[in-house]
């Protein structure tokens, strides 16, 4: 499945989609619309997304959370327009133990903001729109990159 | 024999977001000489009509990964000039 | 709404109750029956209590992470006859900051297995039942105790 | 005046989970010295039939709360002995 989805997110069937018989412990992170940022009144939102990158470094992720820690990962992140409160991100965690499920989870919600190219432009409730430019953090770039 | 007309070779930009708002466009294909690094690929979008809206030293992917701007391209490189991300 | 629940557990509105438009991120934890322990294929499970403590242990656990950290806690734990794969506990934790909500969160999962009295016995495939007898690690007695 | 009799409180027992199937029993009303402490009330347990299979030093609450064996017990007090917790 890909990560990245232009309609709502079904966080119980991802929750669902990473647990079995052997796997009892489900963390998993869910992000919402805010309805404010940086002190200004956020009406709804636009995510855009460079998508082909953000599929290729999302299975990285996963791929280096699943090296560190025996879990199965399920990631979406939605892009579009988003209302106040929709669901934005869902990662969620199965494992037999719940120290990997969390500490997996909590792994690839911050290497996603890290790391996947993903936009957001928020309009504001007093008219105006703005994209937001976290911070800028330097992406860790791993040694053997591209090639 | 002459000495060889310099190699070149073409590669693919990206833009998003802000970026691509500021410049005006999303993508365009760029000639640049051969064992040109990704350093060199933003200086000439910096040089265009909006470019000097971006940062110097900008966040890069090449092919899909994020890479240091000490990064060779080389022909046929999809180069992407990326906004602070702000997913999640 | 009290934490013990002799019936299914649901995630989605639990997840629910903790998001509010000041709330953007929910961590939560669902920790669902296995089928195997110590070697041993479980067919099911009976989780017994001692109902008033859990309620009051819990409260207690809830109102600790709220003087720590800013965000909404939802805690229900079943109890009863419970079967492979069936959803024993589930904490979520909403909070403006995706930090607070994770912390809170693995907090109160932690606490609520070291503090609050709580009894599995299982039923193995091959036939016999055994009380799970976690490594008895003495809970922290806090030092204003009972009264 | 002759000396008074030692005074007594009466206390109220409770077992869980294997505890209770040790003994055979869920609750019991003890009458006890006043200033006795939680491991006293262990101790008077543990001396009936089936209590020997109970640790010297289990895990104990007075009034749903969690207390260490010195606490001392006063009138009324609701002991619980309580087995290895296994919540989660």
């Amino acid at each position: 499945m890909p990560v990245l989805t232009s309609t709502r997110i079904d966080v119980t069937a991802l929750l669902g989609s990473v647990q079995s018989p052997a796997r009892g412990g489900i963390a998993s992170f869910v992000g919402v619309v805010r309805d404010h940022h940086g002190g200004r009144a956020v009406a709804r939102l636009a995510y855009s997304a460079y998508a082909p990158m953000v599929e290729a470094e999302c299975a990285r992720i996963i791929f280096e959370a699943q090296r560190r820690w025996p879990v199965a990962v399920a990631l979406r992140h939605r892009i579009g327009c988003l209302e106040v409160g929709d669901v934005a991100i869902v990662v969620a965690v199965g494992a037999a133990h719940r120290d990997a499920a969390f500490e997996a989870c909590r792994f690839v919600v911050d290497e996603v903001k890290l790391r996947a190219p993903i936009w957001k432009q928020e309009s504001y409730v007093d008219g105006g729109v703005g994209w937001v430019e976290p911070a800028a953090v330097e992406p860790r770039i791993p040694a053997e990159s591209a090639r | 024999m002459t000495a060889a007309a310099p190699a070149t070779v073409a590669v693919h930009v990206l833009l998003f977001a802000s970026y691509a708002e500021r410049l005006g466009f999303e993508s365009l294909e760029l000639r640049l000489p051969a064992s040109e690094t990704v350093a060199g690929v933003v200086e000439r979008i910096r040089a265009l009509p909006g470019g000097n809206g971006l940062p110097i030293q900008p966040l890069c992917a090449v092919n899909l990964t994020h890479v240091p701007l000490e990064y060779p391209v080389t022909a046929g490189d999809e180069i992407a000039i990326l906004p602070p991300l702000a997913g999640g």
